[in-house]
C-alpha cells in the first residue's frame, strides 16, 4: 500500500506539468494582442495605453517557450504569478478562496450524500412500485435542470420574496464580527471559525447565507448518487448473501441496511468521492449567483478575462485537488471493500 | 392546508414589509458597485473604483463646487488660483497655491509644501504604462509621457539607457538622467513658503480640471511615508529605478494614507470590497456616515434583490434595468449626466486581409481597404442611424443627442451647430454618389463588431445594420459580438472597419474629446486610417492645437465650433448618444448629490441616512 | 405414516412466478414430501426442476416476482405459511436453516467470517457479543475449521472454497436447527473436497440429530446420504421412495432415465441411457403428465394427469405406465 | 385493487417513462424539422439568428403576436422552436465527435497496451484533471464567439469517459477466447479491434452517450450563460436563459413578473434533457442493466 500511494504521488508533478503545458498551449492561441486584454481589459483602459510598448513590457510577444521557462522557472520559486482577477498574487488569491469553497463543499455533500443514498435505497427497495416511480421522476428532473435556473429561483423564493436566505457570505454586522481581532480565525470557513469562537449568532448568519446554494447544489446533483445507489442497491438486492440474511432470520430492515447496503455503497462511495472532488473544483455557477467568493466564481473570471497566470494557478490547484483526491478515494476503497488490495 | 400556507405567507411579507420600514445600518453606507479598486496607488490608478477610493482617503488642492464642474473651491489650497486673485500668472503659465496650514495626515504626520512638490514630481518620475500621469505631463511639459521627453531632451531613446530591471546600460547616463531631473523636472513644480508653484511649458486651460479633487493622480500624499515604503527617495540620482515599474510592484499598491475625510480600514479582495471609516481628525467638515462600504457585486439580480431588502443603499443599475428599480417600495432613482459620449468613427485605411472586409473589394462580397474614405459613404451611414428611435427606446429616453464628439456641459457645445439627421432617402442618395456609383450597383459587404457586454452599442450596430440594408438588398452588413481580447486584437491591427466606442472625460475640457478623436496623435485618431491622418494633419491638427493653448474662453470656443463643422461636414464619426445615468438608492438617502467629474457615484462626504 | 416422529410436512405446496408479461409460471406445482426426525432426504431433479424454489418456499424465501399460492408447510405442529413475517423470522435460522450451493456469492464479502456466524447467535439465543463470538468459535471447530479463532476476523475472500463451504454450515448449524437444507451444497468445489463436506454433514447430522434436506441432480451424493429420496420433474414430483427403492427399482421413466445417465462402476451398463428432448418451458408444459413428450413409454393416456401410486410400502410413483418400466430395461431410451 | 390490477397498473407506470422519453425526443425532432413552418424566419436572413422585433431591451409579455413573449428585443417563441436545432446540433455532433475520438484514444490504450496505455491515459488524466467547465470556458473565451467554437471546446474536454470506458471493457473482452482465437489465427490488429472487440463493448458507450446528450446540452447552456456560448442572437435556449438571467428577479413586488423568459426555454431545456436521460435510461436497462450510470 505504502508503494502503491508513492507510486501515485510520484505521477502528481507529471500530471501537474502536463495540466500546465495544456493550459499554456491553449494560451498560446492567442495573439499578444488578445493576452494583452488581461491588462487592458476594457474599451475605457486604452486610454493613455502605449499599447505596442505594454506588449513589450509584458513580454508577450516573446517566444512561447520562453515565457512558459520563464512562468516555471516562477513556480520553481514558489511564485505562482500575479492575479489580475483578483488584484493580488495567485496564491494568496487561491489561499484566500478555498476555504470558501471548501465550506460549500462540507456542507453540500452531507444532504447530497444522504439524500441520494437513502432515496435510492428506498427507490431500489420498492422497486418498480409507485414510491420508486415518484422518486425516479423527482431525481431525473432535478437532473435535467440547470443550476443556474434552479439557483435563481431558490434566490427569488427564499430571497426576493421571503426574505430569509440571503446571497452573500456574511451579513455585514457578522463580518465586521468576523473581521474584528476579537475573533480568531482558525480554518478560514466562518461557520467553523464561528463554532470554535463560539459565537452560534455568527455560526446562525454563516448558516444562513449556505442554505440557498446548499440547496441548489443538492437537487442538482443528488440524483446522480441517488440512481447509482439504486441500481447498485438492485443488483446487491439479488445477491445470494442478502438470501442469506434473510435465511438467518433476520430483520428486513436489518438485511437491507447493514447486509444490502453497504456492499451497493462499494460504488456509490467512487461516485461520491468523484462528487466531492467536484465540488471541491468549485461550483463556478452556484458561487456565482449567490455571490460566495469561492474558487469557482473566481476563475470563472479568470477564464473570461483570459487572465492566465490566475487560469494556470488554479488549474494546477484543481489537479492538485483531483489527484490527491482520488487517492484517497482509492485509498478509501481499500477500507471498504476487504476485497480491494492496493498494489 | 394549503390555505393556511399562503396565510403564513402574507404575514411573513407583512413582518418583512414593518423590518424594511427601519432604516437598516443607519451609521453605515452601503455601495453595491460591479468592480473594485485596480490600486490604490494614485499614479497607477486611471479608473473610476480606484479613483472613487483614492478620493475619499486623499485630498486634491482644489475640489469642484457642488455640481459644478467649472467653479472650484479651495481643498488642501486655502484658494483657488486665478487671473483676478494673481495666483495664474504670466499669461497662464504660473500657478501658485497657498497651502493651508495643521493639515495632518491620518497617520499624525503634517502636511507641508514639499508633499504637494514630492508627490506630483513621484508621479511625473514614475509615469507607468497605460497610466493617467500623461495629463500632468502634458499639461506641464506638451509631452505624453516621460520617456518621450527624456529621449527628446537627451536624444537618447529611454531603453537605450536603461535596462528592464532598472539598471542603466551605461554609467554615464546616470548623471545624464539626474541632470535632466534637475534641470526640467525639478524647477517645473517648486516651493515657496506655504505655498506651491508650478511652472507650465505655455499656457493650459484645463490644468485646474487636472489638479481638482476626483483627479485621482493629482492627490496629495505624505512625502515620509512614501519614502519609508520604498517610494521613490526624492533624490535626483537614481530616479529612473522608479519608473516603469508593474502596479503590483508598487508599495502603496493596497495602502492608502491621505488626509481625506475616509481612512482606509480594508480592501478584501476576495470579496471586491472596500471598508473605509470616518477620519475624526478631519480638518474640514466631518462626512455625516462613520463607515463607507463600496462592494463590488457582479451579478445584478444580486445588487437589485439587496437594494430591495435594504441591506445595500445604492447600487449600480445599467440603463436596461430601469423598469425593475422603478416603483420598488423605499427606493427612489437619481438621474445624472456623465461627461461622455458614445461615437462610431470610420477606419478610412483598413490593414489589408482584415477579415472584416469580405472580398476586400467592390464586388459585392465585400469592401475595399478604403471603402470609407469616401465622404459619401460615411455621409449615408451617418443618415441612416435612427437617433430618436434610439434614444427613445433602447435608452428609455435617458440620453440626448450632441452634434459631434464635444459633449454636452463643456466649453465648445452648441446646440446650434448641424447634424445629420435620420433619412433613408438623403442616405440613398449618398450610396448612390459613393464610389461613382458603383456601390449602389454593385453592394457591399462588412463586419460591425462590438465587445460584448455592452447592450446598447449591440443595439446601435444592430439598428444601423437593419436601415441599411433595407435601402438596397446587396448591402449586407453583419454585426458581430466578440470578447474584448478579439475586439482589441482587431482593434489594434486596424482591421476593424468602423468602431464604436466611447470617450470618458478625464477632465471637463473639450480637448480631452477633440484631441482624442480628432488629433492625429490622439488615442482614437490614431487608429482611423492612414487616409485619416493625412486629413487630421492637413485640416485638425493645428485647430486643435491653437484651442488648448488660447487663454480666452470665446476664442476657444470659435475653434471648437470650427472644428465640428468640419467633422460634420466631413461626416468624421456618428455620435450615437451621450447618455444619461439612474442612480437607484433607498428613500432614506439623503444628501446625496450628483457632480459630473465624479469617480463613482456618491458623494460620501455629504451622504447620510435618515427616515 | 408414523405421525409421532415426523419433523417437516410439506403438502400440495404451489409455487407460481410471473414474468413482466405477466404469464403464471408454475415453477412448482403440488409438491408433498415429509421429513422424519434425524432422517436425510434427498431433492432429486434437473436443474429448473422446482427444487431449489421448494426449498426456498420452505423458508418463505421467494423473490418478490414469485408468489406461494398453495399448500401447507408444517413444522411442529405449526404452518409455515400461516405464520406472520416476525413469526417467520423467528423460524429462520433456528429451527430451518439452509446452506447454498456457491459459498463465495453466499457470504457477505464485506463482513467477516465471525461477525457473520454472531449474527444469528445473537439474534436467535440473546447472547452478548463476547459471548456470541464464544458460540462462534465454538461451532467453527464443530465444522472443522482449523485456528478458529483467527479465522472469525477474516473476511470470506480470504478463505479457500471448502473453508468457505464450512464456514457456511457452522453459521447454518449455529442455533443448532431442527432442520437443514443443503442446496447443492458440494457443487462448486473440487471433488476431493466434495467428499469432506458431505462426510462433514453427514457427521453433524447424527451428533445433532438434524433432519436434513439434501437437494442435488447429483445422485452419486444421494447414494452416499440419503435415506428417502424424492425425484422432481417440471415442478412435479415423479418418484418418491427409500434409497433403496429408487436405486433398486426405479418405477418412473424419468428416474430410470435419470439413473441410467450417469456412468457408474459397480453395475455393468451396456450403454449410458441419453434422455431425449430437453426439459419442456414451464411457461407451457405439457398437459397431462408432463414427462411425456420426452417419454419413451408415452401413448394416449398420458394426457391425462396421471395418478399417485404406491407401488411398495413406501414407494410412490407418478406415471400411468409404471408397469411396462421393465420394457425400458430392453430398449433404453433410444425408440 | 386486486394483485393483477395493481401489476398491470405498475407495468404501464414503468413502461410510462420510457414511452414519455421516446415522446418527447420525438417531439422535439419534428419542432427541429418543421421549425421553418412553425416560425418561418425573415426572407434573406440566417434563420439561425433571432429576429429583433423591438428596439427596447424591456421584455414584453405573452401576446398573439408573441405567444411566448419578447426577450432580449427577440421572439422568444421563435427562439425556442429554432433553439430545438441548436441543441440537437450541439448535442449530437458533440457526442458523437467525443464518443469517437474517445473510441479511438480508448481503443488503442485498451488494445496495445504497455507504453502505449500508459502514455494516453496519462493524457486522459491530464484532460480529466481540469474541471469540465473551467477548461470549456477558457477554451471558448480563447477561440472567439460562436457555436461552433463552444463545440470545439466541449469536444476538446469530453472525450475521456468514453476513453476510459472503452478500454475499460477492451481490457476485458481482450481477454476473451474468441479474441484470443482469432489472434491466434493472425487476423490483424485492426481488424480484430474493428470486428471482434468493438461490437461487444459498444453498447455500454452508446447508451452513456446518450445520457451525455442532455448534460451537454446543459453545458453549453451554461456557457451562454456565462456570456461565452453562442453569438448574440444566436437561437440557443442557454441565450435565452442568458437573457432571463438579469430579469429573474422580477419587478417590484412581482417577484415572477417576467416568468416567461425563463419558463419557456427552461422548460424546453429540461424536457429535452429529460428526454435524453429518460431514453437512456430505457436502453440502459434494455441492454445492460448492470450499467451504473
Amino acid at each position: 500500500m505504502t508503494f502503491y500511494i508513492i507510486r501515485r504521488l510520484l505521477l502528481l508533478p507529471l500530471t501537474l506539468l502536463g495540466i500546465s503545458i495544456l493550459v499554456f498551449l491553449m494560451i498560446g492561441l492567442l495573439s499578444p494582442y488578445q493576452r494583452l486584454a488581461t491588462f487592458i481589459n476594457s474599451p475605457e483602459r486604452l486610454k493613455g495605453a502605449d499599447i505596442d510598448k505594454l506588449v513589450e513590457f509584458y513580454g508577450l510577444n516573446d517566444p512561447l517557450p520562453l515565457q512558459y521557462g520563464r512562468w516555471l522557472k516562477n513556480i520553481f520559486q514558489g511564485n505562482l504569478g500575479w492575479s489580475y482577477v483578483g488584484k493580488e498574487p495567485v496564491y494568496d488569491a487561491l489561499v484566500e478562496r478555498f476555504p470558501y469553497t471548501l465550506e460549500l463543499a462540507l456542507f453540500s455533500i452531507f444532504p447530497i450524500l444522504f439524500l441520494g443514498i437513502n432515496l435510492g435505497v428506498i427507490s431500489a427497495v420498492n422497486h418498480n412500485r409507485p414510491l420508486d416511480h415518484g422518486l425516479r421522476i423527482f431525481s431525473v428532473v432535478g437532473w435535467s435542470f440547470p443550476d443556474f435556473v434552479f439557483g435563481l429561483f431558490i434566490l427569488m423564493i427564499f430571497y426576493s420574496v421571503l426574505g430569509w436566505f440571503p446571497p452573500g457570505n456574511l451579513s455585514l454586522w457578522a463580518e465586521e464580527v468576523v473581521k474584528s481581532s476579537a475573533f480568531r480565525s482558525f480554518t478560514g470557513m466562518t461557520t467553523i471559525d464561528a463554532l470554535l469562537n463560539g459565537r452560534l449568532d455568527i455560526f446562525w448568519d454563516a448558516f444562513l447565507h449556505l442554505i440557498g446554494p446548499v440547496l441548489t447544489l443538492t437537487y442538482v446533483q443528488f440524483a446522480f448518487i441517488l440512481r447509482i445507489t439504486r441500481s447498485s442497491m438492485l443488483e446487491v438486492l439479488q445477491k445470494d448473501y442478502v438470501r442469506t440474511a434473510r435465511a438467518k432470520g433476520l430483520d428486513e430492515r436489518v438485511v437491507i441496511n447493514k447486509h444490502a447496503r453497504r456492499n451497493a455503497l462499494i460504488p456509490v462511495a467512487t461516485v461520491s468521492g468523484q462528487t466531492i472532488i467536484g465540488l471541491l473544483a468549485g461550483a463556478v455557477i452556484v458561487e456565482t449567483i449567490f455571490n460566495r467568493t469561492g474558487i469557482g466564481s473566481f476563475m470563472s473570471l479568470a477564464a473570461q478575462q483570459l487572465d492566465y497566470a490566475s487560469i494556470m494557478g488554479g488549474t494546477l490547484f484543481f489537479g492538485l485537488i483531483l489527484v490527491l483526491g482520488n487517492l484517497i478515494v482509492d485509498i478509501s476503497y481499500a477500507f471498504i471493500d476487504p476485497r480491494v488490495r492496493l498494489e | 392546508m394549503k390555505r393556511y400556507g399562503v396565510f403564513l405567507l402574507a404575514i411573513l411579507v407583512l413582518v418583512g414589509g414593518v423590518v424594511f420600514a427601519e432604516v437598516k445600518n443607519p451609521d453605515t453606507y452601503i455601495y453595491l458597485s460591479i468592480s473594485e479598486p485596480d490600486t490604490l496607488d494614485p499614479h497607477y490608478a486611471y479608473d473610476t473604483a480606484s479613483g472613487e477610493a483614492i478620493g475619499m482617503v486623499y485630498d486634491n488642492l482644489i475640489a469642484y463646487k457642488g455640481e459644478s464642474v467649472t467653479e472650484f473651491v479651495p481643498r488642501l489650497s486655502l484658494e483657488v488660483p486665478s487671473l483676478e486673485n494673481g495666483l495664474i500668472k504670466d499669461d497662464g503659465k504660473t500657478y501658485v497655491f497657498p497651502l493651508r496650514e495643521g493639515v495632518k495626515f491620518h497617520n499624525g504626520n503634517d502636511l507641508t509644501p514639499e508633499d504637494v512638490e514630492y508627490t506630483l514630481e513621484r508621479g511625473i518620475l514614475t509615469d507607468p504604462y497605460a497610466g493617467p500621469m500623461w495629463m500632468i505631463i502634458e499639461a506641464l511639459f506638451d509631452y505624453q509621457t516621460i520617456e518621450d521627453m527624456v529621449e527628446d531632451k537627451l536624444q537618447v531613446a529611454w531603453s537605450d539607457m536603461v535596462n528592464e530591471d532598472g539598471t542603466l546600460k551605461s554609467e554615464e547616463y546616470a548623471s545624464k538622467l539626474a541632470d535632466f531631473y534637475n534641470q526640467y523636472i525639478d524647477p517645473a513644480i517648486e516651493v515657496e513658503g506655504q505655498n506651491v508653484v508650478f511652472h507650465l511649458v505655455r499656457p493650459f486651460a484645463p490644468f485646474l480640471s487636472i489638479l481638482s479633487q476626483n483627479a485621482s493622480w493629482s492627490a496629495i500624499m505624505d512625502k515620509e511615508t512614501c519614502v519609508s515604503l520604498g517610494l521613490w527617495d526624492g533624490e535626483p540620482d537614481g530616479w529612473w529605478k522608479y519608473h516603469g515599474l508593474k502596479k503590483e510592484e508598487s508599495p502603496i499598491y493596497e495602502q492608502a494614507i491621505g488626509t481625506g475625510p475616509f481612512q482606509l480600514v480594508e480592501w478584501d479582495r476576495t470579496q471586491q470590497k472596500l471598508t473605509l471609516t470616518r477620519n475624526d481628525n478631519y480638518w474640514g467638515e466631518q462626512p455625516k456616515i462613520a463607515k463607507a462600504i463600496i462592494w463590488g457585486i457582479d451579478e445584478w439580480s444580486t445588487r437589485r434583490a439587496m437594494l430591495e431588502a435594504g441591506d445595500a443603499d445604492q447600487i449600480y443599475t445599467p440603463l436596461q434595468y430601469l423598469e425593475q428599480v422603478k416603483g420598488i417600495p423605499g427606493v427612489k432613482i437619481e438621474e445624472g449626466a456623465r461627461i461622455t459620449i458614445t461615437a462610431l468613427h470610420f477606419n478610412w485605411t483598413v490593414e489589408k486581409g482584415s477579415k472584416y472586409l469580405g472580398s476586400g473589394q467592390l464586388d459585392g462580397e465585400g469592401i475595399p481597404p478604403d471603402f470609407f474614405s469616401d465622404v459619401h459613404i460615411r455621409r449615408a451611414f451617418s443618415y441612416a442611424f435612427d437617433y430618436d428611435t434610439f434614444i427613445e427606446q433602447v435608452l428609455q429616453g435617458y440620453g440626448f443627442r450632441v452634434p459631434s464628439v464635444i459633449p454636452k456641459g463643456l466649453l465648445g457645445f452648441s446646440e446650434n451647430l448641424p447634424m445629420y439627421d435620420f433619412d433613408l432617402e438623403k442616405a440613398k442618395e449618398e450610396f448612390q454618389q459613393a464610389w461613382n456609383g458603383e456601390v449602389w450597383e454593385k453592394g457591399f459587404k462588412l463586419t460591425l463588431l462590438y465587445n460584448t457586454g455592452n447592450e446598447a452599442r449591440q443595439t446601435a450596430c444592430e439598428m444601423l445594420k437593419e436601415h441599411i440594408e433595407s435601402l438596397n438588398p446587396k448591402f449586407k452588413i453583419e454585426v458581430q459580438g466578440v470578447q474584448w481580447p478579439t475586439y482589441l486584437d482587431a482593434y489594434r491591427q486596424g482591421q476593424l472597419p468602423a468602431f464604436i466606442i466611447g470617450w470618458l472625460a478625464d477632465y471637463p475640457d473639450p480637448h480631452n474629446f477633440v484631441f482624442t478623436y480628432f488629433h492625429s496623435k490622439g488615442v482614437y485618431g490614431t487608429t482611423q486610417g492612414q487616409a485619416f491622418l493625412d486629413f487630421a494633419r492637413e485640416n485638425l491638427d493645428s485647430l486643435v492645437e491653437e484651442a488648448i493653448a488660447e487663454t480666452d474662453n470665446e476664442a476657444r470656443q470659435k475653434i471648437y465650433e470650427e472644428i465640428q463643422t468640419i467633422a460634420y461636414e466631413n461626416a468624421l464619426g456618428i455620435t450615437f448618444y451621450q447618455p444619461r445615468e439612474i442612480y437607484p438608492m433607498r428613500d432614506w438617502v439623503k444628501g446625496w448629490m450628483f457632480n459630473p467629474m465624479r469617480s463613482g457615484e456618491v458623494n460620501w462626504e455629504g451622504v447620510y441616512k435618515e427616515e | 405414516m408414523e405421525e409421532n416422529n415426523l419433523l417437516l410436512q410439506v403438502q400440495d405446496l404451489k409455487v407460481y412466478f410471473y414474468t413482466e408479461e405477466k404469464e403464471e409460471l408454475k415453477a412448482v406445482d403440488g409438491v408433498s414430501f415429509y421429513l422424519r426426525e434425524g432422517e436425510t432426504i434427498a431433492l432429486v431433479g434437473e436443474s429448473g426442476c422446482g427444487k431449489s424454489v421448494t426449498s426456498l418456499a420452505i423458508l418463505r424465501l421467494i423473490d418478490s416476482d414469485g408468489k406461494i399460492q398453495g399448500g401447507r408447510i408444517i413444522l411442529g405442529g405449526k404452518d409455515l405459511l400461516s405464520l406472520s413475517e416476525k413469526e417467520m423470522r423467528e423460524i429462520r435460522g433456528r429451527d430451518i436453516s439452509m446452506i447454498f450451493q456457491e459459498p463465495s456469492s453466499a457470504l457477505n464479502p464485506v463482513y467477516t467470517i465471525g461477525d457473520q456466524i454472531m449474527e444469528a447467535i445473537i439474534l436467535h439465543q440473546k447472547l452478548s457479543p463476547p459471548q456470541a463470538r464464544k458460540a462462534a468459535e465454538e461451532v467453527l471447530r464443530l465444522v472443522g475449521i482449523p485456528e478458529a479463532q483467527k479465522r472469525l476476523d477474516e473476511y470470506p475472500h480470504e478463505l479457500s472454497g471448502g473453508m468457505k463451504q464450512r464456514a457456511m454450515i457452522a453459521m447454518a448449524l449455529s442455533c443448532r436447527p431442527k432442520v437443514l437444507i443443503a442446496d447443492e451444497p458440494t457443487t462448486s468445489l473440487d471433488v476431493t473436497i466434495q467428499a469432506q463436506i458431505l462426510e462433514l454433514i453427514e457427521k453433524l447430522q447424527q451428533q445433532l440429530n438434524m433432519g436434513v434436506i439434501l437437494i442435488t441432480h447429483d445422485l452419486g451424493v444421494v447414494a452416499g446420504m440419503a435415506e428417502r429420496v424424492v425425484v422432481m420433474y417440471a415442478g412435479k414430483v415423479v418418484e418418491e421412495g427409500s434409497r433403496r427403492d429408487i436405486f433398486h427399482n426405479p418405477s418412473h421413466p424419468y428416474t430410470w432415465g435419470l439413473l441410467h445417465s450417469i456412468p457408474r462402476l459397480d453395475v455393468k451398463q451396456e450403454k449410458l441411457a441419453i434422455i431425449p428432448g430437453v426439459v419442456p418451458d414451464p411457461l407451457n408444459f405439457p398437459s397431462g403428465c408432463r414427462f411425456r413428450n420426452r417419454c419413451p413409454l408415452e401413448d394416449e393416456v398420458c394426457l391425462t394427469e396421471p395418478q399417485w401410486c404406491e407401488i411398495e410400502d413406501q414407494h410412490y410413483v407418478y406415471c400411468h405406465h409404471y408397469s411396462q418400466i421393465e420394457i425400458l430395461k430392453t430398449r433404453g431410451f433410444s425408440q | 385493487m386486486n394483485r393483477e390490477t395493481r401489476r398491470i397498473f405498475r407495468r404501464l407506470w414503468s413502461n410510462a417513462s420510457a414511452i414519455l422519453g421516446f415522446a418527447l425526443l420525438i417531439f422535439f425532432v419534428v419542432v427541429a424539422v418543421f421549425a421553418p413552418f412553425i416560425a418561418p424566419p425573415p426572407s434573406g436572413r440566417d434563420p439561425y439568428i433571432m429576429p429583433i422585433v423591438t428596439w427596447s431591451s424591456n421584455p414584453l409579455p405573452p401576446s398573439p403576436e408573441h405567444p411566448f413573449g419578447v426577450a432580449g428585443k427577440r421572439d422568444i417563441f421563435y427562439g425556442v422552436v429554432w433553439g430545438t436545432r441548436t441543441a440537437f446540433r450541439v448535442g449530437i455532433i458533440v457526442t458523437l465527435i467525443s464518443t469517437a475520438l474517445g473510441l479511438l484514444i480508448g481503443s488503442v490504450a485498451g488494445y496495445f497496451g504497455r507504453l502505449w496505455d500508459e502514455v494516453l491515459m496519462r493524457i486522459t488524466d491530464i484532460f480529466m484533471a481540469i474541471p469540465f467547465l473551467v477548461a470549456a470556458m477558457v477554451l471558448t473565451t480563447i477561440l472567439g464567439t460562436g457555436l461552433d467554437k463552444v463545440m470545439i471546446a466541449m469536444t476538446a474536454f469530453s472525450w475521456m469517459g468514453p476513453a476510459r470506458l472503452i478500454r475499460g471493457n477492451i481490457l476485458q473482452v481482450k481477454e476473451e477466447q474468441f479474441v484470443l482465437a482469432a489472434k491466434a489465427l493472425g487476423v490483424r490488429d485492426f481488424s480484430i479491434i474493428l470486428r471482434h472487440i468493438l461490437p461487444n463493448t459498444i453498447f455500454p458507450v452508446l447508451i452513456q452517450a446518450s445520457m451525455r446528450m442532455g448534460s451537454l446540452v446543459i453545458t453549453a447552456a451554461a456557457l451562454s450563460f456565462l456570456g461565452v456560448g453562442a453569438p448574440q442572437g444566436y437561437a440557443d435556449w442557454g441565450a435565452l436563459l442568458n437573457y432571463a438571467r438579469n430579469w429573474m428577479l422580477g419587478g417590484q413586488g412581482e417577484a415572477l413578473k417576467y416568468w416567461y423568459m425563463t419558463v419557456f426555454p427552461g422548460l424546453a431545456m429540461v424536457l429535452f434533457v429529460l428526454a435524453w436521460n429518460l431514453v437512456g435510461d430505457t436502453l440502459r436497462d434494455a441492454f445492460d442493466p448492470r450499467l451504473r450510470l
